[in-house]
């Protein structure tokens, strides 16, 4: 930038030869306010989704972008296209996007010892495996062919499961699925609750 | 351009003109209807969410449900809920005049009668207040660096690249608006999310305002609803409902935020007439003038005469 | 500002038994309030202002002194108050600066010329006062074997005039910072602007007479004396205004911290004075009465400073004028 | 009522305050003053627990002065059939109907039939009330034997046709009783009765809405059928404007009940199978009458459907499609039960997927230590909760009841994927299926439950191929063939193609089908949950539909897909006249086009197609072709509304008050205090506070209720981790009256506690005028409110409110009673540690509680060995005379 354009830049300058002599608007303008954008022009994409909390089911934008620690959430807010919410969120919908991003939320597997006293870390696949051990055990101590009038079961009481009301239908139609074949059936969510 | 006493005070019709933008789009600025708030603080959280502000605290306030008080650097929207007995309505509707009688035989019960109990005059006021975006406003003006500044959309933003946290217009807006968060030193209020309209969207608190009480749009259009709007209230018996800094001839003239509230502005922390300090600013420069002239006189006068050496 | 908020919060309880009662929270009189809690932000600024405003003013004095002095020839006077003048405008520059929430910013300053803000006039005042102050003081602690340079000798030759021009534009120095702060919504800054001019206009004279006379040597420092004289009466009789006549704000000049500070203000004030006439020849008593005229001046700034402080925290200082004034259909 | 919509749905309520502005009065009915209430043109308010002793009254209030839309109760309800002679009702019994067992606290229905209709099967009544019947039959309506040969009158006036019997059950419930009993004044309560049947005929409608103030109740569901008699009263069912409409709780707590993570139904409300089911054949039979009308008679072809998706080539007829490969239920196996399970060690491994109970469920304490007593827990969730930490943050470590030393519970945590990093359905609580886009990728560990379960599934078939136990068929046979994304031993399963096999295939030509209506029972037909065939009509994933609303009418069947068939009002046949005119133009909404010969209209038809509105069946016709013209509810065994429910509800044909199971208050309209049915677990470690007729009551003398905020979600793991909502409402309080604030010492934002004979729990207090003490038969009662999102973690913290309850269960859901228990409140803070447990047990001391305290759930004065009798008991109104006497509480979200 030479001199010039460095003067023609200062607001005072501006003043002094465009139209806001009092210096309160156009002439103070920043660079950054003349280039300003909103985030969401930066966005790689935006998908359809559907508020996590309550079951009035309002439409969302989510707003992806990316930078060097890969792609990340930049915004999430109302779709004004949906015939329930109009575009509106409430603040837990508001506050989405905190949910998604922040850092609360774990990312590594924990384990806790039977008798232990801390956390400790394991990997997925190991975490897997050994649940599936347990799982088959379990289901072994609580299994039962028939009840006292000799009528079948076909059951296990070792496995119970709590879960479901924040989770998708296809989530929860394996999970009962898989439960079933394993003949668990204390299965439940919050619509008992 | 040239600089008249509307620049400073009064009624202005063309405030980006004012400003010096010689095209520009029209005024926006909110209209919050607080009598269909439903105190949900979406719009606290909506401004946070777009603006990425930082948390203000985690303090319980005890006072109904608002735990954030009152607008601040890190608060650009605030809730305030107010509990108070109802006004009576005249409009009532007849009670027992039009009861169907049920062939029953009625009796007083015990207790009846002693109001408590049988209390119906009990309100819940709740209001998201908002900086106001004043036509005339006290901390644009005073702003010494220029980051505050008025936009092409009649806005006032403060410009955070700009700002050297000097403070006055924490000490210049008449509402108690903007302040200065403390661990950045720069002043910072609602920019009604000057970067969203540059793009076309609406500010995030009146995007995510489940019922509307915020809305967003042209200040005329915005007034003009305003005004059918309490039409309509007092229709319905609601006589209490009332605009407050729809007006351009108010002390600002006229709030590019404007309120239809339900009781006095005082009750919801808004002063009831707040005033531009620049209004008076020629009357103090020359106050000030006139005694910088009486201390330059009294300083030449000083040397003269006899000493008493 | 969480702590802040908790003792609001505390206070606004203690005031119902119920927090319902928000709308009539009041601890004097009928006005209404949410919660008790303040209508207005605190200024966000601390000592550093009122300081500034004591040091802003005792230099624009000191600059008067000085330039009086260079023309009656007075040059211990001279030399003290333009050495007064450039201490007063570098401590108030640092003062502005360390008061800053960005200081390294201050520059941001020059970006605009605001006619609408006290605070770019003062800022481009002072950009015009400082050179003369600064001229004038270099030139007079310049080393002797500097003064032999070409430099030296100009700024000799440049003295008189820098210091006149800085003497020309001190009154501006000293009255401006009145309208700095009036030109607030601080109810008791703002109310006070009619008077406020002459009350800092007052202080200033009164601080730098007292500087004067504590620097200057008996015989040099008359001019000083009476600008003190002068300057103490006008402070002690526009202050008392303040107590008396801004309505329900000149509780705020009256109770509290801000009346401890302005009631010291005042007997430091009126004692210096006294002393000052009374003092005669002494140069113990010359620098008693001075440095209580300096200390008066400056507490008056820290009292005025806290009375603005104090009205915005307390709601009835915005609510009950701004309810009159609505009550009786007055224009604002 | 029971809702706090503008709180808990603020973006739903947006249609209310719309409706308000178009001039719609808005009346809330709630124990407290929320933020609905201060949004409605009046609020009414009224003890917790006693809604239907309020609903009771405006029934009573409706046919004592003809104010019923008689044309449309009498052509689209039950009203006019005619009921057995054997039945007695509670005016006859002090509160109790006919079959009433007191032994095992069960209810024979079979006295509760039509005339003419064949009784129902003898149903074991007592297994009936363990697998919670009225889910059983969520969508489908009980069953009856009979469809077309019900004995009716239609003058309406035959003592015993349900018109009549509705009118003698409710004459009690008169303006006054609802006085003493409700602390609703006359007035009041007039003016309600007057608003609400003034939303009534060809014209007009109302609407009403609750939530979980209503089902979490020891009778949540005869709320409901009382306020669904008085919409039916009224003529506003199945019209536009009408309904009486569920507020949930959660994104897909609607899906997770059609698609069940539920012990007692199967997907589709299918029950599960019962021990007593032999085969296929036997399981139909009991769900379905034979002669019965409507489309629950084809439940053949629903679980034929399912097994054939379930297991695949596996299940073909000759095996009965592999009906033996379900596992059978016999009893209560609800999450409550299960937590006692827990605690007497015959529970090992626990999966939460998304879900805390250690603060969000009843009982908290129960919660975690059932799961200090398990081999192992898993935990999957996007944040650190509560339920994965017990063994080192639960307050049972500060009593030494929990020891990380000694607790054997091995716990994995598995991060979960967020709504945005996984694609998929959530049924939102209009029965609409949205589809969510995957906007990115999740981060480390984090994944879906669909990766989580799939993968489970895989690694447990590996591990069992070369099982030879006959008992690993189900698992090793099982369709688990799901498309993948990705490669490498975990790819990501494809959402999509489970929502293709939810919705069925044709295994004929492998095309996806469109209706329910395709399925059948001959093993050519494959669909995961019969109610959403349909979502993927014509190959097109309909959940996707994002038609904007300003491209289509008010209806916007473009958006989205809701279950059945995309209907958007269910039974809307109702919203035309039996003559298939609207029965207004303004109140439009399906209608019969003569020309055409079918139904149409702004919203799918509920209704089949070409049944034209005078169409008569044969007597003896079954299934949908058993319709008549005029039966609008397709589901029902018998085509009607019922007024009257001559089964399905186990609980009593028709709803009758009585108290809360913990309630200051004796029944002031019969001598049975408590629902006699309700479930009660007699366990040291759940005791109950006294009700009358026990004394010691006024130990615990106020009522507490608690209920959601709307800064707050459930038990906080969405919510307290997140600064935003945090600092909204930083901490655990308390609500009170100013007059309960003066009784007992209580200073605004001071610490106060709670007490249960459960727990104790410190909270601040907050005095307010929206907690309003109520005059109830002479006496002031006092209401405790509190929120209940805290736990021991989190960005804020407190006590967990869920503690102070106990579990005492609705019989037809299962569900608990929290919306209402007695408490008792001190200034000051708990005692902590030991002492907390000393002062525990000396509260129960006071109160004299025991392991039978509210157990003995029959206290009415005649026994059920007098059904016969027809007895002339009047109301014991003037029982109790309890000195305090206390109040209410709210009530709310969160199913």
């Amino acid at each position: 930038m030479g001199v010039s354009d460095w003067i023609r830049s200062w607001p005072v300058y501006r003043q002094l030869t465009g139209a806001d002599r009092l210096g309160r608007g156009d002439a103070a303008a920043s660079p950054q306010s003349r280039e300003r954008e909103p985030r969401t022009a930066d966005a790689d994409r935006v998908t359809a989704s559907v508020c996590p909390y309550c079951a009035v089911g309002c439409s969302q934008n989510v707003y992806v972008g990316s930078d060097d620690g890969g792609e990340r959430v930049l915004q999430i807010e109302g779709n004004p296209d949906s015939p329930i919410s109009r575009g509106r969120l409430c603040p837990k919908g508001s506050a989405s996007k905190q949910l998604v991003t922040g850092d609360h939320r774990e990312e590594r597997v924990l384990y806790r010892a039977p008798y232990g006293t801390e956390w400790q870390e394991l990997d997925l696949p190991t975490a897997l495996d050994m649940l599936a051990d347990r799982v088959l055990d379990a289901r072994r101590k609580g299994w039962q062919d028939t009840d006292a009038d000799g009528k079948p079961l076909r059951r296990t009481q070792g496995i119970a499961s709590l879960g479901g009301a924040t989770l998708d239908n296809e989530e929860n139609y394996l999970i009962k699925k898989l439960f079933t074949a394993l003949g668990a059936v204390q299965i439940e969510n919050q619509a008992r609750i | 351009m040239t600089v008249s006493r509307e620049s400073f005070y009064g009624p202005l019709d063309d405030v980006s003109g004012d400003a010096g933008y010689t095209e520009h789009p029209e005024r926006v600025g909110f209209f919050t209807d607080t009598s269909v708030c439903i105190g949900c603080k979406a719009c606290e959280v909506a401004c946070k969410e777009w603006n990425l502000l930082p948390d203000d605290g985690f303090d319980l306030l005890g006072m109904s449900f608002d735990n954030t008080g009152e607008l601040s650097a890190n608060s650009w929207r605030h809730v305030a809920f107010i509990e108070q007995p109802a006004p009576p309505r005249e409009s009532a509707p007849a009670r027992e005049a039009d009861a169907v009688d049920l062939g029953l035989p009625s009796f007083d019960l015990p207790g009846a009668g002693t109001g408590e109990e049988t209390r119906t005059d009990f309100r819940w006021l709740m209001s998201s207040d908002v900086c106001k975006h004043c036509t005339h406003a006290g901390c644009l003006d005073v702003c010494p660096t220029g980051a505050l500044f008025r936009t092409e959309f009649g806005t006032v933003v403060v410009q955070d690249d700009i700002c050297n946290g000097c403070g006055y217009c924490v000490s210049g807006c008449p509402y108690g608006v903007i302040d200065r968060r403390e661990d950045d030193g720069r002043a910072w209020k609602c920019t009604m999310c000057y970067d969203r309209l540059g793009d076309g969207l609406e500010p995030a608190c009146a995007k995510a305002c489940p019922t509307d009480s915020i809305q967003f749009g042209p200040l005329d259009e915005l007034r003009e609803r305003a005004r059918e709007r309490v039409a309509t209230l007092h229709d319905r018996g609601i006589t209490e409902a009332r605009l407050y800094g729809e007006d351009p001839n108010d002390g600002v003239g006229g709030d590019g935020a404007f309120f239809l509230l339900l009781d006095e502005p005082e009750v919801y922390g808004l002063p009831p007439d707040p005033v531009v300090p620049t209004r008076d600013a020629g009357s103090m420069w020359a106050r000030a003038g006139v005694a910088a002239a009486a201390f330059a006189a009294t300083a030449v006068s000083v040397f003269f005469g006899r000493s008493r050496r | 500002m969480s702590r802040s908020l908790g003792r609001m919060s505390a206070d606004a309880a203690q005031q119902r038994t119920a927090p319902a009662a928000a709308s009539d929270a009041a601890s004097d009189g009928d006005f209404r309030s949410y919660y008790g809690r303040r209508v207005l932000k605190e200024p966000v600024w601390e000592w550093l202002v009122p300081a500034y405003l004591f040091t802003g003013g005792l230099s624009a004095a000191c600059a008067e002194l000085a330039a009086g002095a260079d023309l009656t020839r007075r040059p211990r006077l001279r030399k003290a108050t333009r050495l007064g003048a450039l201490g007063g405008l570098g401590a108030s520059t640092y003062l502005l600066i360390a008061d800053l929430g960005r200081p390294e910013r201050f520059h941001h300053m020059l970006r605009v010329a605001k006619p609408s803000s006290p605070m770019s006039v003062g800022t481009w005042l002072l950009v015009a006062y400082g050179p003369g102050v600064g001229a004038a003081a270099v030139a007079e602690v310049l080393p002797s074997r500097l003064r032999r340079t070409w430099l030296g000798k100009l700024l000799g030759a440049l003295a008189r005039p820098a210091g006149l021009a800085s003497a020309a534009l001190a009154p501006g120095v000293a009255s401006y910072t009145a309208v700095l702060l009036s030109h607030t919504a601080v109810p008791a800054w703002n109310e006070a602007r009619d008077r406020l001019p002459f009350v800092f206009a007052g202080s200033a004279a009164a601080a730098g007479g007292g500087f004067g006379m504590v620097c200057a040597p008996v015989d040099e420092a008359e001019p000083a004396r009476r600008l003190a004289a002068v300057g103490a009466v006008t402070e002690l009789v526009t202050s008392r205004q303040l107590d008396e006549r801004l309505g329900i704000v000149s509780e705020a000049y009256r109770t509290g911290k801000a009346h401890r500070l302005r009631q010291w203000s005042e007997y430091l004030t009126a004692g210096g004075a006294l002393a000052s006439l009374l003092a005669g020849r002494s140069r113990t008593a010359g620098v008693v009465s001075g440095l209580a005229l300096l200390a008066g001046s400056a507490l008056q700034r820290f009292g005025i400073f806290e009375a603005g402080v104090e009205s915005t925290r307390d709601p009835k200082y915005v609510v009950v004028p701004q309810r009159r004034r609505v009550d009786r259909g007055e224009q604002a | 009522m029971g809702s706090n919509m503008a709180e808990a749905h603020p973006v739903g309520f947006q249609w209310v305050m719309e409706a308000k502005a178009r001039g719609a009065k808005v009346l809330h009915i709630d124990p407290r003053f929320t933020r609905t209430s201060a949004l409605a043109d009046k609020h009414v308010p009224l003890r917790a627990g006693s809604d239907i002793a309020f609903l009771g009254g405006v029934i009573n209030h409706i046919l004592s002065n003809d104010l019923d839309f008689r044309e449309y109760v009498r052509a689209y309800t039950n009203a006019s059939f005619l009921v057995g002679e054997e039945f007695v009702d509670t005016e006859d019994l002090d509160g109790l109907f006919s079959g009433y067992d007191p032994e095992t606290g069960t209810y024979d229905t079979s006295t509760w039939q039509y005339e003419n209709g064949f009784p129902e099967d003898s149903v074991e009544s007592e297994r009936h009330r363990e697998q919670s019947a009225g889910e059983q039959h969520g969508s489908g309506g009980p069953k009856l034997e009979s469809g077309t040969g019900i004995a009716t009158d239609q003058t309406l006036e035959h003592p015993r046709c349900v018109f009549q019997i509705l009118k003698r059950h409710f004459s009690r419930y008169t303006p006054e009783m609802v006085e003493r009993i409700c602390g609703v004044s006359r007035e009041d309560f007039l003016e309600v009765c007057r608003a609400w049947t003034s939303a009534s005929g060809r014209e007009h409608t109302a609407a009403l809405v609750y939530s979980v103030g209503w089902t979490q109740h020891s009778m949540g569901a005869q709320y409901i059928r009382a306020g669904a008699i008085i919409q039916l009263l009224l003529g506003n069912i199945g019209r536009p404007g009408g309904g009486v409409l569920a507020l949930r709780g959660h994104a897909s707590i609607q899906g997770s009940t059609d698609i069940p993570t539920l012990y007692n139904l199967l997907p589709g409300y299918l029950p599960m199978p019962d021990a007593r089911h032999a085969d296929k054949r036997d399981y139909v039979e009991s769900i379905r009458g034979t002669h019965q009308k409507g489309y629950w008679h084809n439940a053949d072809d629903y679980i034929v459907s399912l097994l054939k998706e379930y297991w695949g080539e596996a299940a073909t007829e000759e095996n009965d499609y592999r009906f033996d490969y379900l596992p059978r239920i016999d009893g209560d196996h609800g999450t409550y039960r299960t937590v006692m399970d827990m605690i007497d060690g015959k529970v090992f491994g626990y999966f939460l997927l998304g879900q805390n109970p250690a603060v969000g469920s009843a009982h908290g304490r129960l919660q975690r230590l059932g799961m200090a007593n398990l081999d192992w827990l898993v935990v999957r969730d996007l944040t650190m909760i509560e339920s994965a930490e017990f063994w080192r943050n639960a307050p049972e470590i500060e009593t030494g009841e929990i020891t990380a030393e000694q607790c054997r519970t091995e716990v994995f945590f598995f991060p979960a994927a967020s709504h945005v990093e996984k694609e998929g359905t959530f049924t939102q609580t209009q029965r609409m299926l949205q589809w969510r886009d995957r906007a990115l990728e999740p981060r480390g560990d984090q994944r879906s439950e669909l990766w989580f379960i799939y993968h489970l599934g895989r690694i447990l078939r590996r591990k069992l191929a070369t099982s030879t136990d006959e008992r690993d068929r189900p698992l090793l046979d099982l369709a688990w063939d799901y498309r993948t994304e990705g490669d490498g031993e975990f790819p990501e399963p494809s959402a999509d193609d489970v929502l293709r096999r939810i919705n069925g295939v044709d295994l004929t030509t492998g095309e996806l089908l469109d209706s329910y209506q395709q399925l059948t029972s001959d093993g050519t037909t494959a669909a995961g949950c019969w109610i959403y065939s349909g979502v993927y009509a014509g190959g097109v994933n309909h959940a996707r539909n994002r038609t904007a609303r300003t491209e289509q009418d008010e209806t916007a069947l473009e958006w989205g897909w809701a279950w059945p068939a995309n209907r958007r009002v269910l039974y809307n046949r109702a919203s035309a006249d039996p003559q298939g005119r609207p029965w207004s133009e303004r109140k439009k909404l399906v209608w019969w086009d003569a020309e055409r010969g079918e139904w149409t209209g702004h919203d799918v038809p509920d209704f089949p197609k070409t049944t034209p509105p005078e169409f008569e069946p044969e007597y003896g016709e079954a299934g949908p072709g058993a319709l008549a013209g005029d039966d609008p509810f397709i589901m029902q065994a018998d085509g009607k509304a019922w007024l009257f429910a001559p089964s399905g509800v186990v609980d009593g044909p028709l709803p009758t008050h009585y108290e809360p199971h913990e309630s200051p208050m004796p029944n002031l309209l019969y001598g049975q205090q408590g629902s006699p049915a309700r479930k009660v677990y007699g366990r040291e470690d759940n005791p109950s506070n006294p009700a009358p007729p026990e004394g010691g009551g006024d130990v615990f003398p106020f009522v507490f209720t608690a209920a959601r905020l709307t800064e707050h979600h459930t038990a906080g793991g969405m919510s307290r981790q997140l600064a935003y909502l945090s600092e909204l409402q930083p901490a655990l309080f308390v609500e009170v009256s100013p007059q309960l604030a003066a009784e007992r010492g209580l200073e605004n934002l001071d610490w106060a506690h709670v007490v249960t004979s459960r727990a104790a729990v410190d909270a601040r207090v907050l005095v307010t005028e929206r907690m309003r003490p109520l005059r109830l038969d002479g006496r002031v009662v006092h209401q405790v409110w509190m929120p209940y999102h805290w736990g021991p973690s989190g960005k804020v913290d407190g006590d967990v409110v869920n503690d102070l309850l106990g579990v005492v269960l609705d019989p037809n859901t299962m569900i608990q009673e929290s919306k209402v228990a007695t408490c008792d409140i001190r200034p000051g803070r708990r005692p902590r540690g030991c002492e907390l447990l000393e002062y525990l047990a000396e509260y129960r001391r006071r109160a004299g509680v025991t392991v039978e305290t509210g157990t003995h759930v029959v206290t009415a004065h005649t026994t059920a060995s007098d059904a016969a009798a027809t007895s002339d008991t009047t109301a014991p109104g003037s029982t109790g005379s309890h000195t305090t006497a206390q109040g209410t509480t709210d009530r709310e979200e969160d199913a």
